[in-house]
C-alpha cells in the first residue's frame, strides 16, 4: 500500500526524468544552484576585474606600492609611526572597487582581486578532487565488490587502512613529504608547486569513503537474480559490469560529487592553513584566510571574507547535494566530519 | 563467534602494522628530513654526526631501523623524540590523552544533544516554516572551516568583543580538570561549541532524514493504531530506531576525534592534545611522536571500528546473530 | 437491523500532490453491526485501505484532506479530540496491517510491544501486562509463548508475526478490529490458520472489517461484503447475495478471477481487462466505465449506490445482471492475456 | 650561526633553534651594532651593581610556544635554554652577567681567578674556587671538571668536534666516545686544586668556548648520554624542579648556591622561574599585556607589533643583533652561475620592501654588505643601490632588467626555498614576485623551518635561491665570511655545507687565510683586510644581504631591572616581579 498515490498515477517516465524533474521542483537546491553559478561565474570573471576595474596584478607583491584613497595618494603598506614605531599595517577596505576595494595583504595585493582567483583555485581543486574521488571511488568499490576473493580482500585492508587514519593526519603526512619532492608516479610527474598535488591528496584520501558504500551495493548486486542470469548467459564481465552494475551505482557516485565537492573544498582550506596545500603564489581561499591570519588583530577582513565565501559555497553545494541526492538516491549517505 | 573477533582481531593488527610501515616509509623517503644532522646540531663536525647517526642506530638498515623503533615504542615503551631528545613518546601522548578526551567528549555531549534536538524538532515540524530554519543552520555549521570558526570565536572573544561581553573568556590554552573544574570548563567553552558547531549541523541533516523515514514506517503506523501518545511514539519507536546508523556514525567519529582529528581545533585554541601534538610533530618531522600518535590514532579508530559493531548488535537485535 | 457499530457516512480523502488534489475515497459510506464481518475487496488503488486508515485517522500526511463522518457508537470519531481519539485506537477500534515483516517495532521484544499497547490503555504494572502479553500469545497459538514473548520481532516466522500483531490487536478486546490483508504477505497454510484466528475473535464478539483483494478470502469468513473500485462503492451486500447473484460488472470480473475451491488449479485465470483505475483520473462518471465491457451512455453519468440490503453503483438495468455477466464472461475469456492484478 | 629564529612564527614550533654565540674579550667594545636607534626602555645597569634584597622573590613567570628539547647543558644549542643556563650552570669561565657591551667579557668563574697560560699558548692552568657545591649538596671538585670535559665526548655534544677538538687526546674521544679519557688533555690536582688543559696547538679563542654552556662543568656521576628532560643539578643561584616539553619547566633557587662572584654568577631575584610551553604565539601576548605571563621567548606576531609599540611601549625592549638576513645564489647552477644575473638580483632587491615584511624600520635596518654594522671589519659600502653611495638607498630595477637581459638568463625557472612560518614567507613572496618581474619563472617552495636549513645546504637538493640567516657566533669578522664563503664550508652532497651559495674563489680563500694570520697578532689591521674581503666577495655577488635585524623582548608591567647581555639576551635572573 503506498500512501502517495502520485507516484502510481503518472508511468514512470525513466529514472534520470523523474530526478531532474524532483530537482527542478526542489526550491532551495534551486536556490543553491544559482547561488553557486554565480559564485562561479564571479571568479571565471577574476582577470577582467583585477585588469579593467581594479587595475592590479594580485600576485605581484606591491611592498612599497602607492594607492588612491579619498583623492589622497597613501602607501598601500603603512609602517607604523606612533610610539615605538613597531609593525605595518596593509590598508583596510576602501570599498571603492579600482583601489583596494577590500584592503590589501601583507603583500600590499588587492584582496578582492585575490578571493576572485582564490576562488578559481578552490573551485577547481574543489570539483576535480571530488570527481576523481567518486571515478577512483566507483571503479575500485566495483572491482571490489564484483570480484570478491583476494581482489576485496586486498583492496577492503588497502581502504581500511586509509579509513583508519584520520584524515586530515593523512593529508597533513602526504602533503609535507609530496611539496618537498613533487610526486613521480610512473609517467606522471607533478611539480611539487602544482596544484594537482593538492588534488590527488584529496581525492587519495576520500576514496574509502565512496568505495565503500559502493562496495557493499555491489556485493548486493551481485547476488541478484539478474545478474546471476547475466552471467548464466555466458555474458562477458565487462559488459556485465558496463550493462547491469554500473548503471545501478552510478545515481549513488553521482550523488556523492557535490557533498564531495563541498568537503575536498573544506579538505583544501584546511591544508592550506596547516600551509600545506595550495603553494604561493598561487592563490585559493584557504591561502588568503592563512595569509590574513597575520593580519587577524589589524585587518580580520582579509581572513573573514574567504572563510564567508568558503562557507557560502559549500553549504550551497550541500544543499545542491542533499536535493540530488533526494531525487537520485535517497538512501545514498556521505560520512561526515569535519 | 571467536573466529569471527580473532578475525577481526587479525585484520586490526594488520591495517596498524601497514599504516607504521607506511609512515615510516613516508618519512624516510623525504629528503632533508634525515634526523642525524638535526640531532647533532647546527654545522656539526663529521666525526659528531657519525656518532650521533650510530647512537640513534640511523646508520643500520631501513628494516631493522623499523624494528628497532616498533620495539622501542611498543615493547621497551621507550621511545624519545627525535627533537625533544630524552622525551619520551608514550608518556608525551598519554600526557595528551586527556585534553582531547577533555574536547572531544565535551563537544560531543553538546553536538549529540543538539543534533538529536534539532533533527528531530525538524523531521516533526516537517512542512513548517521552522524545518527549513533548522536545516539552514545545519548546513551552515557543516560548511564552516573549523580552523577558521575557531579563529573567528578567538578574535571575538580575545579581542573585538573583550572588552564587554567576553571580558570572562580566558586566554586560549588548557587547564586540568583536576586542577581547577571551573577554569576548566571556561576554557574547554569555546573549544567545545566550535567543535560542536561543526558536527552537530551533520548530526541534525542526517537524524532528520532517519526520523523521516522512520515515521513513514509500518511500525510506526502500528503504534499510533495501538493508540499511543505522538510523543512515545516519537521518541520510543521512530527516534529509537534512528539512531541506530547515527550510534554507529558517531563511533567512527568519536574515535578518529580522540585519536587526533580534532587536530585542528586543538591548533587553534592551543589546546596541547593529541591532535596538536601530532601537528607540532609534523612540524618538526619528529619521526618517533608522528609514529607514535598515528599508531595511536589508528588504533583508537579500529577500535571505535569494533565497539560501533558491539553497539549496533545492542541497539539493533536484528544485527546480533549476523 | 442492530444500531450499527460504526457508520460511514460520504467520507472522502483527498491528497494534494505537485500534479493538483488527487482523490482517494469518494463519498463511501458503509456500516459494520455489531460482532458483524466486513469483508471489503477491491484491487490496490481501490481506496480500500485508504479508507480504514482514514476511519482510524492514521493518515497523517499533512497534504491529506479527510471529510465526512465517521461515527463510531455514535460519536464522530473525525471531530473527536486527539486524546480520545487515542483512547478509541488500540482499545475500542484495533487494527492489523497487511505486512507483518515491517510491522512491529524491530528494537523491542513482542512482549514489550504487546505490553505497551495494554499499559497505554489500562494502569496495570508492568509485570502484569507481560503476563497478559504471554497469554495472549499463546491464545493466538504461539508454542511456548513463555518463553517467546521475550523474542525479538525478527526472530519470528512471518505468520509468528501476524500472529504476534494480531495478539497485540486482541489485547484490550477491541469491538471492532480493522484487518488490512492481514494474509497477502502470508504462505497459504498460514493464511488458513490467521483466518482461523480472526473467526474465533468474532466468535469472541467482536466486530470485523476485512480488507482484502481476494474474494476467496471473503467467501470463508465475511458476512456482509463491501466491494470498491476507485474511491467508491461498487457493490454491498450480505455475503451470500453478492457471491450467488453478483450485479456489479466489477463484482463479476473479481469473481472470475478467483479459483474456484476444489476446481482445477491450472487453468488460466480470467482477469479484468485493462489497467486498474488510479486515483488522479478518476472518470466523471462510472468509475469502472473504461474497462466496463458493457459499458453505455449512461455511464459517463455517476452512478449513486442503490439498493435495499444488496447495493450496487452501476447503470445496468436491475433485473437482467446475471444474463449480462454470461456476455462479458465469453468476451472476457476471448480476451488475451492482459496485465494481471498487480500485486497490492 | 644561523639562528633559526624570526618573527612571526606562529604555529610553527622552533625546537631546534640554535644559538646566537659571541665569543670576545675586547675586539667589539667599540661598537653597540652600529644602528642606535634602540627605543628600548631599557635601563643599562653597566657593570656589577649591587643586590638589593628588596626586590628579591616573587615568581617570574616565561612562556614559550614551543620547549627547546633536551635540558643537557652539555647537549641543548639553542639561544631558548643557554638564557637560562646563564643563571643555573656554570664552567671555568663566563661571560660577565650584565647589560650592554661588557657582557661580550670573559671573566673566571669557577676558577679563582683567569688561567695561566703557558707551553706557548697551548696549556692553561685553573685554580678552582673553593666552597662550591652542587644543588644536590655535593662539594664541586676537581674530578668534576675533568669529568665534565669528558663528558662533552661521550654525550657527543654538538660541539665536540669544532669547539674542543684542539685539547689532547679529543681526537679519540670523538672516535670512540664511550672511553674517552682525553689523557694528558684534561688533568685535574685535586690536592692543588686545579685543573690542566692540554691543546694541540694555540687557540686564541679557548678561553670563550669555555665560556659556553657545553663546557659547563656537571657532576662526575652524571649519566654519560643526554640527560633529557632529567636536568642535571646546578651550581648557579637556580635549579630546575621539574621539565616537561610539552607542559612546563619550573627552577626554583639552588638551597646550596652563595654568590661568589657578581659580575660572573650574581644572586638571582625572582623565587621561582616557571616556563610554561604550548601556548598559541597570539595568546602569549595576550598572556604579557594582562600580566599573566612576564615575558614572552617567541617574537610577537606581525599584527600585535603596533599594539606593543604603542599601548605597551613601556614594556617592549628593543636590541639590535650582530646577524643578517640573506639570500643565497646558488653560482653553480644556471641562471646564478651567470655573475651579472647574481647582480641583477642584488640590484632589485627593495630592501625597504623586505624591512616592511619584517616589521618596519624599527625592528631591522636595510643590509648592503656581508658583515653587519658595528661589526669588526665593517666598512659602510653598496655596490647596489640606487644612485650609488655608502649605505642603501633605494633599489634599481632598471638596472637590474638591463643586467637580466645583458647576462641573457630571462625566461629560466628559478625555485625560491624558504621556512614556512609568516615572516620567512612573505619575504619569499616578494623574490618570488620581484624574480616574476625581472622575467625569470620563478616558484616558491616553502619548507618546514626544521628542514629547510638543511635542505639548502644540500647540493643534491638542487636549490637555485634560499632565503636563510646568520647570527654571529663571535664578533669576528671571519665568523661570516670565512665560515659563510670559503671553500672549506662548501662540501657537496652533504646536508652540512653551510656555504650554501657554494662559492669557492681561491684568490679570495687565499686572502681570508692571511687575513686570520694578522688577527692572532694585529686585529685592527685584520679587521681592515676583512672589509676588502667583504666588498670582493659582494662584487661577485653570491649572496644578497637583505636587512639587520633587532629584537623585541615583550614584559610585562611589574617586571623592572631589563638587562640585555649581547651574548645571551636577557637576563632573567636579574629580573625583578617585586
Amino acid at each position: 500500500m503506498n500512501l502517495s498515490p502520485s507516484v502510481g498515477a503518472r508511468r514512470s517516465p525513466g529514472p534520470w526524468r523523474t530526478a531532474a524533474a524532483d530537482l527542478v521542483h526542489n526550491r532551495s537546491a534551486l536556490a543553491a544552484a544559482a547561488l553557486l553559478l554565480i559564485v562561479v561565474l564571479a571568479t571565471l570573471c577574476a582577470p577582467l576585474y583585477a585588469d579593467h576595474i581594479a587595475h592590479t596584478d594580485p600576485f605581484q607583491s606591491h611592498v612599497s606600492g602607492t594607492t588612491v584613497v579619498g583623492g589622497k595618494t597613501v602607501p598601500v603598506l603603512t609602517p607604523s609611526s606612533t610610539g615605538l614605531g613597531l609593525g605595518v599595517t596593509p590598508i583596510g577596505p576602501t570599498w571603492d572597487p579600482a583601489h583596494y576595494l577590500l584592503g590589501a595583504d601583507n603583500q600590499g595585493r588587492d584582496v578582492m582581486a585575490r578571493l576572485l582567483y582564490g576562488g578559481r583555485t578552490s573551485l577547481f581543486i574543489g570539483v576535480t578532487a571530488a570527481l576523481l574521488t567518486c571515478v577512483i571511488g566507483t571503479a575500485v568499490g566495483v572491482v571490489a565488490g564484483y570480484a570478491g576473493g583476494v581482489v576485496d580482500a586486498v583492496i577492503s585492508r588497502i581502504l581500511d587502512v586509509i579509513w583508519a587514519f584520520p584524515v586530515y593526519l593523512l593529508a597533513i603526512c602526504l602533503s609535507v613529504v609530496l611539496l618537498t619532492n613533487g610526486l613521480k608516479l610512473g609517467p606522471i610527474t607533478v611539480e611539487a608547486g602544482s596544484l594537482w598535488l593538492p588534488v590527488a591528496i584529496i581525492a587519495a584520501i576520500y576514496v574509502p569513503y565512496i568505495a565503500r558504500p559502493l562496495r557493499g551495493q555491489v556485493l548486493v548486486l551481485r547476488n541478484k537474480e539478474f545478474i546471476h542470469a547475466a552471467i548464466g548467459s555466458g555474458a562477458p564481465t565487462l559488459r556485465i559490469l558496463r550493462r547491469e552494475v554500473l548503471p545501478n551505482v552510478v545515481p549513488t557516485a553521482i550523488v556523492f560529487v557535490p557533498l564531495m565537492t563541498a568537503l575536498a573544498m573544506l579538505t583544501e582550506s584546511a591544508l592550506s592553513f596547516l600551509s600545506v596545500g595550495v603553494q604561493p603564489p598561487e592563490a585559493s581561499w584557504g591561502t588568503i584566510i592563512e595569509d590574513g591570519l597575520g593580519l587577524l588583530y589589524t585587518r580580520p577582513t582579509v581572513t573573514i571574507a574567504p572563510g564567508l565565501l568558503i562557507a557560502l559555497t559549500t553549504a550551497a553545494l550541500n544543499v545542491l547535494g542533499d536535493g540530488v541526492r533526494d531525487a537520485l538516491d535517497p538512501s545514498a549517505r556521505l560520512r561526515g566530519g569535519v | 563467534m571467536l573466529s569471527f573477533a580473532l578475525k577481526r582481531f587479525g585484520s586490526a593488527l594488520l591495517v596498524m602494522f601497514a599504516i607504521s610501515v607506511l609512515v615510516f616509509l613516508i618519512f624516510f623517503a623525504t629528503p632533508g628530513v634525515d634526523p642525524a644532522a638535526r640531532i647533532a646540531g647546527r654545522n656539526a663536525d663529521p666525526a659528531t654526526l657519525a656518532q650521533v647517526r650510530h647512537s640513534f642506530g640511523l646508520d643500520r638498515p631501513m628494516p631493522i631501523r623499523y624494528l628497532l623503533m616498533m620495539r622501542h615504542l611498543l615493547i621497551d615503551r621507550d621511545l624519545e623524540s627525535f627533537v625533544n631528545r630524552g622525551s619520551r613518546v608514550i608518556p608525551q601522548i598519554v600526557q595528551a590523552t586527556p585534553v582531547t578526551l577533555s574536547l572531544v567528549i565535551g563537544a560531543a555531549l553538546i553536538w549529540m544533544t543538539a543534533g538529536i534536538l534539532m533533527g528531530t524538532a525538524a523531521a516533526t515540524l516537517r512542512g513548517k516554516a521552522a524545518d527549513p530554519l533548522i536545516m539552514l543552520v545545519g548546513v551552515v555549521g557543516v560548511s564552516l572551516p573549523a580552523y577558521w570558526l575557531g579563529e573567528v570565536v578567538n578574535l571575538i572573544t580575545q579581542k573585538q568583543l573583550h572588552s564587554s561581553v567576553f571580558s570572562w573568556v580566558p586566554p586560549p590554552g588548557y587547564v586540568g580538570l583536576s586542577q581547577d573544574p571551573g577554569q576548566w570548563a571556561l576554557h574547554m567553552l569555546f573549544p567545545w561549541l566550535t567543535l560542536a558547531l561543526l558536527y552537530a549541523g551533520i548530526y541534525a541533516r542526517l537524524l532528520r532524514g532517519e526520523v523521516i523515514t522512520a515515521l513513514n514506517e509500518d511500525y510506526v503506523r502500528t503504534a499510533r493504531a495501538k493508540g499511543l501518545s505522538e510523543r512515545r511514539i516519537l521518541i520510543r519507536h521512530a527516534l529509537r530506531c534512528s539512531l541506530i546508523p547515527i550510534v554507529s556514525l558517531f563511533g567512527l567519529d568519536f574515535g578518529a576525534l580522540v585519536g587526533g582529528a580534532a587536530l585542528l581545533t586543538e591548533v587553534v585554541f592551543g589546546l596541547p592534545g593529541i591532535g596538536k601534538l601530532t601537528y607540532d610533530a609534523l612540524q618538526n618531522l619528529d619521526l618517533p611522536v608522528i609514529m607514535g600518535t598515528v599508531l595511536y590514532a589508528a588504533f583508537f579508530v579500529v577500535l571505535a571500528n569494533a565497539l560501533v559493531d558491539i553497539l549496533y548488535a545492542r541497539l539493533d537485535p536484528r544485527a546480533r546473530h549476523a | 437491523m442492530p444500531e450499527p457499530l460504526l457508520d460511514v457516512r460520504d467520507l472522502r480523502v483527498s491528497f494534494r500532490t505537485r500534479t493538483g488534489a488527487v482523490t482517494a475515497v469518494d463519498g463511501l459510506s458503509f456500516s459494520v453491526a455489531p460482532g458483524e464481518v466486513l469483508g471489503v475487496v477491491g484491487e490496490s488503488g481501490s481506496g480500500k485501505s485508504v479508507s480504514m486508515l482514514a476511519v482510524l485517522r492514521l493518515l497523517t500526511n499533512p497534504n491529506v484532506t479527510v471529510s465526512g463522518e465517521v461515527l463510531f457508537r455514535g460519536r464522530d470519531l473525525l471531530a473527536l479530540p486527539d486524546k480520545e481519539m487515542r483512547a478509541i485506537r488500540g482499545r475500542e477500534i484495533a487494527m492489523v496491517f497487511q505486512d507483518p515483516m515491517t510491522a512491529l517495532t524491530p528494537v523491542y521484544t513482542v512482549g514489550w510491544q504487546i505490553a505497551e499497547q495494554i499499559r497505554a490503555h489500562e494502569q496495570v504494572s508492568r509485570k502484569k501486562a507481560q503476563a497478559r502479553a504471554v497469554q495472549l500469545l499463546s491464545d493466538v497459538g504461539i508454542p511456548d509463548a513463555a518463553s517467546r514473548v521475550n523474542a525479538y520481532p525478527h526472530e519470528f516466522s512471518g505468520g509468528m508475526r501476524q500472529r504476534a500483531v494480531i495478539a497485540m490487536a486482541l489485547s484490550c478486546s477491541p469491538a471492532l478490529l480493522i484487518a488490512d490483508e492481514p494474509t497477502t504477505a502470508l504462505d497459504v497454510t498460514v493464511q488458513a490458520q490467521i483466518l482461523d484466528l480472526i473467526r474465533e475473535l468474532n466468535g469472541l464478539g467482536s466486530a470485523v472489517v476485512l480488507i482484502t483483494h481476494d474474494m476467496g478470502v471473503v467467501s470463508q469468513i465475511a458476512d456482509r461484503v463491501l466491494v470498491m473500485y476507485g474511491g467508491r462503492a461498487a457493490e454491498e451486500g450480505p455475503r451470500r447475495a453478492v457471491f450467488h447473484g453478483p450485479r456489479h460488472p466489477y463484482t463479476w470480473g473479481l469473481l472470475d478471477s478467483v479459483p474456484r475451491v476444489g476446481g482445477a488449479r491450472l487453468r488460466r485465470l480470467p482477469t479484468i481487462a485493462g489497467m486498474p483505475v488510479s486515483p488522479g483520473n478518476i472518470p466523471e462518471g462510472c468509475a469502472f466505465a473504461p474497462r466496463c465491457r458493457l459499458r453505455h451512455d449512461r455511464c459517463e453519468e455517476r452512478p449513486a449506490l442503490s439498493g435495499d440490503t444488496h447495493l450496487d453503483a452501476c447503470w445496468l438495468p436491475p433485473d437482467d445482471r446475471a444474463a449480462l455477466r454470461l456476455t462479458a464472461r465469453s468476451s472476457a475469456s476471448a480476451a488475451t492475456d492482459m496485465d494481471t492484478e498487480a500485486a497490492s | 650561526m644561523p639562528l633559526a629564529m624570526s618573527r612571526g612564527t606562529r604555529r610553527v614550533a622552533f625546537a631546534a633553534t640554535t644559538v646566537a654565540l659571541a665569543l670576545t674579550v675586547a675586539a667589539c667594545s667599540s661598537s653597540d651594532g652600529g644602528t642606535s636607534s634602540d627605543p628600548s626602555a631599557s635601563t643599562s645597569g653597566s657593570g656589577s651593581s649591587a643586590f638589593q634584597p628588596e626586590h628579591k622573590g616573587g615568581t617570574l613567570k616565561l612562556v614559550a610556544h614551543a620547549a627547546a628539547g633536551s635540558f643537557d647543558p652539555q647537549v641543548n644549542y639553542t639561544l631558548q635554554y643557554w638564557q637560562l643556563y646563564q643563571s643555573m650552570y656554570d664552567g671555568l669561565l663566563a661571560f660577565k652577567k650584565v647589560d650592554g657591551q661588557q657582557s661580550f667579557t670573559v671573566v673566571p668563574d669557577l676558577a679563582a681567578a683567569m688561567p695561566k697560560v703557558t707551553n706557548g699558548g697551548k696549556t692553561y692552568t685553573f685554580t678552582l674556587r673553593k666552597g662550591i657545591s652542587f644543588s644536590n649538596g655535593k662539594a664541586l671538585t676537581t674530578d668534576d671538571v675533568v669529568a665534565s670535559f669528558q663528558r662533552i665526548f661521550k654525550v657527543s655534544s654538538p660541539t665536540a668536534g669544532t669547539f674542543y677538538n684542539g685539547i689532547v687526546g679529543a681526537d679519540a674521544c670523538l672516535k670512540k666516545p664511550a672511553s674517552c679519557t682525553l689523557e694528558g688533555g684534561v688533568t685535574g690536582d685535586a690536592k692543588a686544586n686545579t685543573v690542566t688543559v692540554n691543546l694541540t696547538a694555540a687557540d686564541p679563542e679557548f678561553e670563550y668556548k669555555l665560556a659556553v654552556p657545553h663546557a659547563s662543568v656537571v657532576p662526575k656521576d652524571s649519566p654519560a648520554k643526554d640527560a633529557g628532560t632529567k636536568p642535571l643539578p646546578t651550581t648557579g643561584p637556580y635549579m630546575a624542579a621539574s621539565y616537561d616539553p610539552n607542559r612546563a619547566l619550573k627552577l626554583v633557587r639552588n638551597p646550596h648556591f652563595k654568590e661568589w662572584s657578581r659580575q660572573a654568577q650574581p644572586e638571582g631575584y625572582p623565587d621561582a622561574i616557571d616556563y610554561t610551553f604550548g601556548q598559541t604565539v597570539e595568546s602569549e601576548v595576550t598572556a604579557v599585556q594582562n600580566g599573566q605571563a612576564d615575558w614572552m621567548y617567541d617574537p610577537p606576531p606581525a599584527d600585535r607589533l603596533n599594539e606593543i609599540g604603542t599601548k605597551y611601549a613601556s614594556q617592549a625592549h628593543v636590541n639590535p643583533l650582530t646577524a643578517f638576513w640573506y639570500a643565497t645564489l646558488n653560482v653553480n647552477m644556471a641562471p646564478f652561475n651567470n655573475k651579472l644575473a647574481r647582480q641583477a638580483i642584488n640590484y632589485a632587491v627593495d630592501r625597504s620592501a623586505v624591512v616592511r615584511l619584517y616589521g618596519g624600520k624599527n625592528l631591522a635596518s636595510p643590509a648592503c654588505t656581508i658583515l653587519p654594522p658595528g661589526f669588526p671589519g665593517h666598512v659602510d659600502s653598496c655596490d647596489y643601490t640606487k644612485g650609488g653611495g655608502k649605505t642603501w638607498t633605494a633599489a634599481d630595477l632598471a638596472k637590474a632588467k638591463a643586467l637580466v637581459k645583458k647576462s641573457g638568463t630571462a625566461g629560466q625557472e628559478v625555485g625560491i626555498v624558504v621556512q614556512d612560518d609568516d615572516v620567512n614567507k612573505s619575504i619569499g613572496q616578494y623574490l618570488q614576485s620581484l624574480l616574476t618581474q625581472l622575467g625569470y619563472k620563478a616558484t616558491l617552495k616553502p619548507l618546514s623551518g626544521n628542514i629547510q636549513f638543511t635542505y639548502i645546504q644540500n647540493t643534491k637538493n638542487k636549490v637555485q635561491l634560499a632565503l636563510t640567516s646568520w647570527y654571529q657566533d663571535y664578533p669576528a669578522a671571519s665568523d661570516f665570511l670565512n665560515v659563510l664563503l670559503s671553500c672549506a664550508s662548501y662540501h657537496p652532497g652533504s646536508d652540512s655545507s653551510i656555504n650554501i651559495a657554494g662559492f669557492c674563489d681561491k684568490g679570495i680563500d687565499a686572502k681570508m687565510q692571511t687575513a686570520l694570520k694578522t688577527s692572532q697578532t694585529d686585529q685592527a689591521g685584520a679587521d681592515k683586510q676583512w672589509g676588502a674581503i667583504d666588498q670582493e666577495i659582494m662584487a661577485e655577488s653570491p649572496v644578497v644581504p637583505l636587512i639587520n635585524p633587532k629584537l623585541i623582548d615583550f614584559t610585562s608591567k611589574r617586571v623592572g631591572n631589563y638587562q640585555f647581555s649581547k651574548q645571551f639576551y636577557m637576563l632573567f635572573g636579574q629580573l625583578w616581579v617585586k
